[in-house]
């Protein structure tokens, strides 16, 4: 208990457990998804044409069939489209979790190279960066145009005034910070 | 169909994550740093540039562009009102409390932005996958939110943040537990029957942890807390990087998490404490039999002897503490330094890693008093040379440099300090003989070389200046 | 010309460049392949039922009349089915490209901390290291035992023993080298 | 439908991608290295155990499970026997040539790989990035193998390697041209018409260009070129990773194409070139004017002199170079050493960071000799102390002493070399005046406190130490 070090890998195996337990729990789901994903699909005029006939169970029993079909198989072929569209997404969800997992082992790098020093600017600094959510913010104003819902607008608004705060403020006083310490160089300098 | 703009636009985003790996990278060294900082910006900008854009080429808005429109320059406009406002009116010692907003701001947009999208999706587009990193986020962000509340509430030292609650610790922990499996099975359910208004819980709940966690943590630890809370707010946004699937904001999100994540580590290693007995551990001082008699040898002095003293020494060393970012004392410190050193002696800056109330708190403070960066020496740098010090200031340092830290069974014990003692003469600047953050008695203000000058710092110190001048 | 730095950001602009243009290239391309796609999906017995009806034409009409929609929408709606086919299979490479930058952020990280005695192992370790298209190889064998392609195999088993010299020779080397380094240090400790 | 085991699977597979990272950061350290090419080692095992599986549990596998496995068992035993022949059986002065070897193994295994995924996928697969990515894959893979072959060639001194092309350069620069662009051209007719025929083309053409491209470079610049060559098997692994969609290829093969260049660079900076002269620079000692006079002076020295002189020095140095692997006179040099430390004197070695023919080639060779780690000194560290040393012992090393690297307009003008000259006494040990690898004359031979030993390097060291016995 008395290591820092230690409480800290507890955290973070924590994180991965809850990730795992997030993908177990989606994985067990997935059926169900897809049910919705294909009816809907149907509802729109969309150059997929499912059989409307199709009845959940035969979704279900035509999955069972496939024992364990890999990752190869389902993209080198087609034959089972929906398993192929469920496939491709998630293959962009686990590129996205590499993503993630090479992102924090380069932050770890570059952010133990920081000197002490700079601490309180990296704090606010990264705290800056953490306002890049207003990429989000902004993505969602257009999925709330189309869907026409004013209180998710609403809330994307707001969104987008915090993050705004976070950048400009973060960015702002970190700023402030860094020039009081290159200031004196430069004074001296002359 | 992929259209060429969109390949673009995600190489963009690609190349504004890569700006703000670089900028970090480029803050290993104080000449660099502001380049890093512009070059975050310029990445944010980007990022944000982008994001227009794309918004403006959507096929839905083509009918409609006046609301999203007004709804983006006015929210933007705003926030950077109040940012502005907030930074640049913002004192330099007033800092942690301005981070830990920041966090909390951080974390309620990363909250706000799972909920637009979750709201504005249409249901076949509520992915498994989606809700898990919306309830993720939800969770996280509104922790952070709350936290980060409840921590700058407390450096603020506001009175309603002072109360503890009236739950004994056990039920808290069982209390909080609940909650976050309550959590879980909200994602489950949501996952189930698609009805995202469970995600409303969610991010109540997780207000509700946001303060049950850290209420009952004492406002000296609020550091550790916000740079916990900075790696969530990290961790929040990379999980609305999954819910919105831009690479961009899962690597700028880890990387926010790594820093945050670091310096905690820092901080608990420096304090020789482990993260669980901070969130956790409750009051540190409880268990500690302290000694009536330590104060018993204290020796006074006055302004005008200390500026005696330092007439005739050749090396001084100022050590600052919080109780220097309390009293505002930088400028008078770099004034007396300057004089000090006019006179032919060397001056210097011993810095603990955990001096102040922030990582860095004390070299920020100096470097705003245009102290040089040469000056200012770390912990295992000036360590040794102490023996050779003729007089070292102590200006409202306590903890750092409490010899008690060498012993065994004190709440400090294995913390590295600075070997203050074993300079020729100390002069230690302070209100009172009123214990630090640790709350125990230092046994140093008693030492033998010890003289005590007693009264705010930046009076204390002023007071020095001018006799110095009259000597 | 004389600044050998320079000329390795010139590399790896051309890398850069040659990446976006096959990019370009695909863009260019990709009408053509999701039509042979659907015509072979329509073959396969899948639940995607193109209408054969639709003439290519067709299809690119289709797609000129969607003036240029963003990822948002096409990842919200499904309104459009091939292109969200199309959007996913994008996400995951897009993905893939981000896995590749950062990588590439991490290996110059913890590359650069290691000193210049061990370069030689480094240089063998992460030679034994790009052996990793062993995975590849024995990944391929399953495609090529459904398509029943006999060279296909026939590669794939030459590409196993090749890359299986690389991670053996490599590791192995690497070691070799690594204990010499080593090796004293018992020796004095002893 | 996606099964849990391939989420597994993958799970596992990052975990290896992880390990590959970790063992890198592992080799910061002699003391961790070892350990690092065990994660190496395991993060492999799992990832081609990881591979094995799914193959086993593939539908299609399950009729006919003989054959695969059989090629796979078959494939992964020949490989490992061949493999372990050429790691035990080789010679530590072999070296360059091994990893050379291993690096075009590598590429060719990429160009096969993506061969036989193309060739096997249904034509409905051949979506243009995979098309992309494995024209990537086998034009680098290809240039790799083919390049590395010659490089190898050429360090193993055969002389089939050392014919030149009978084409003017500039013929031969368009020509190259031409192939990538052709190449292009491949790739762009295949997702055309999806004949994946082409692809045999652009090997073809990769393996030309790979010759062509090589074969004019000197053969005491391949170091640099199997560095880069190094870089491009892991870009080739990356670009397969894209073939067959697995990240752990794009992250492993990215970490081998970082290292690859940032060893290209430092080759290239220690040597004060630009990668584009090595490339395409051709002969660099031409336009090089040589005073005929430099060596009038030289004076020639006896092993029994030598000895006598090290018997009464305090501190000596070695200075290896390449003529110490062409000797293999490293257990002679690490006895003679261990013979002058049992007679009171200090050893150490300066070791330049491009002495020999690849990077840290020394430090291998001394470490065989069981030299110790904190003996091998590098340039920075021992340079400002030359002018105490007594003796500097010369061993096969000609440029990285060469102290014409200090004037202007020489072939090695700029390049860091040790200042051998500032010692009070330099024996230099090669077998006659002529020149090295930048093939100059070096007036440090010719210098006042310099005595040339000629003879081979291992015979050299071992009169010495013969003749220090005997004192
Ligand atoms: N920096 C970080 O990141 C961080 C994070 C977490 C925890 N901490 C903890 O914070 C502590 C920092 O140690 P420290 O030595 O800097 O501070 P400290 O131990 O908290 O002591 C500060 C001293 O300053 C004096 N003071 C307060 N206001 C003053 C004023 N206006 N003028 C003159 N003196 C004044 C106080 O004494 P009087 O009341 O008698 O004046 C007090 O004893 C350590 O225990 C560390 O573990 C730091
Ligand atoms: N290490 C790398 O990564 C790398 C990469 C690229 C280029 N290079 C280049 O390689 C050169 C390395 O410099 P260096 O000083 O190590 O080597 P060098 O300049 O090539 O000189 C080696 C010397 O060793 C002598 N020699 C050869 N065989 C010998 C034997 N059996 N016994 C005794 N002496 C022998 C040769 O002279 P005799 O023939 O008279 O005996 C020759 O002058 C530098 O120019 C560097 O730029 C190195």
């Amino acid at each position: 208990m008395k290591n820092p070090q230690k409480t800290i890998w507890v955290k973070w195996l924590g994180f991965g457990v809850m990730l795992w337990a997030g993908i177990l729990v989606a994985q067990e789901n997935l059926d169900t998804t897809t049910e919705t994903t294909t009816e809907s699909a149907t509802e729109s005029a969309a150059p997929i044409d499912v059989p409307e006939s199709a009845p959940a169970e035969k979704v279900e029993a035509h999955e069972s069939e496939a024992v364990e079909p890999t990752d190869e198989e389902l993209a080198a072929t087609s034959d089972e489209a929906t398993s192929g569209f469920d496939l491709d997404r998630y293959e962009a969800l686990m590129a996205g979790i590499a993503v993630f997992v090479v992102s924090v082992f380069v932050g770890f790098e570059v952010i133990t190279k920081v000197p002490q020093t700079l601490h309180t600017p990296l704090m606010s600094g990264s705290n800056a960066i953490s306002g890049i959510t207003i990429v989000g913010a902004i993505l969602v104003v257009a999925d709330c145009m189309k869907t026409d819902k004013k209180i998710a607008l609403f809330l994307a608004g707001i969104a987008i005034a915090l993050a705004m705060v976070n950048v400009v403020g973060g960015f702002g006083v970190t700023h402030r910070m860094l020039s009081m310490f290159s200031s004196k160089k430069k004074k001296k300098a002359a | 169909m992929v259209e060429l703009n969109t390949v673009i636009f995600d190489i963009l985003y690609l190349l504004a994550a890569v700006l703000f790996i670089m900028g970090i990278k480029k803050m290993s060294h104080p000449r660099t740093a502001v380049l890093g900082n512009y070059l975050g910006i310029f990445g944010m900008l980007l990022a944000a540039g982008v994001s227009i854009l794309i918004t403006l080429e959507h096929k839905s808005i083509e009918n409609n562009l006046m609301l999203p429109i007004g709804i983006i320059i006015g929210a933007v406009f705003i926030g950077t009102m109040f940012g502005a406002m907030l930074f640049t009116r913002v004192k330099m010692t007033e800092m942690p409390q301005l981070v830990a907003l920041f966090n909390g701001v951080g974390g309620l947009a990363s909250v706000l932005v799972a909920a637009a999208s979750l709201f504005a999706a249409e249901p076949d587009a509520l992915h498994a996958e989606v809700l898990v990193a919306g309830g993720l986020s939800g969770l996280i962000g509104a922790v952070t939110f709350m936290g980060s509340g409840v921590a700058a509430g407390k450096l603020q030292e506001l009175d309603f943040f002072k109360k503890q609650l009236p739950i004994p610790a056990i039920v808290r922990h069982f209390l909080n537990l609940a909650m976050l499996v309550a959590c879980v099975w909200c994602v489950y359910a949501m996952i189930g029957d698609g009805n995202v208004l469970l995600y409303l819980l969610i991010c109540v709940l997780g207000c509700v942890l946001g303060y049950t966690l850290t209420t009952p943590i004492g406002g000296a630890d609020m550091p550790v807390v916000i740079a916990l809370l900075n790696s969530y707010s990290g961790l929040a946004a990379s999980a609305t990087g999954f819910v919105v699937d831009q690479p961009v904001l899962i690597i700028s999100g880890s990387l926010v998490g790594a820093s945050g994540i670091i310096l905690t580590s820092l901080m608990c290693k420096a304090m020789n404490r482990s993260l669980l007995s901070v969130l956790f551990g409750g009051g540190m001082a409880a268990t500690y039999e302290e000694d009536d008699g330590v104060y018993a040898t204290v020796k006074r002095t006055t302004a005008e002897d200390v500026a005696l003293m330092v007439d005739f020494a050749d090396r001084v060393v100022f050590v600052p503490g919080y109780g220097m970012a309390v009293a505002q004392a930088q400028n008078a410190v770099s004034d007396l330094a300057k004089m000090i050193e006019d006179r032919g002696a060397t001056v210097e800056y011993a810095i603990h890693p955990v001096a102040g109330r922030m990582p860095g708190h004390m070299n920020v403070l100096l470097a705003e008093a245009d102290v040089s960066y040469e000056q200012l020496r770390t912990l295992e740098d000036i360590n040794p040379d102490f023996d050779e010090v003729d007089i070292a200031i102590v200006l409202g340092a306590n903890d750092v440099v409490n010899p008690e830290a060498r012993k065994e069974g004190t709440p400090i014990s294995g913390m590295p300090i600075l070997n203050v003692d074993e300079a020729r003469q100390v002069v230690v600047i302070k209100r009172s003989l009123s214990a630090g953050y640790a709350g125990i008695a230092n046994p140093l203000f008693a030492a033998e070389n010890t003289s005590m000058l007693f009264g705010d710092g930046k009076a204390a110190i002023q007071d020095i200046s001018t006799a110095l001048k009259d000597l």
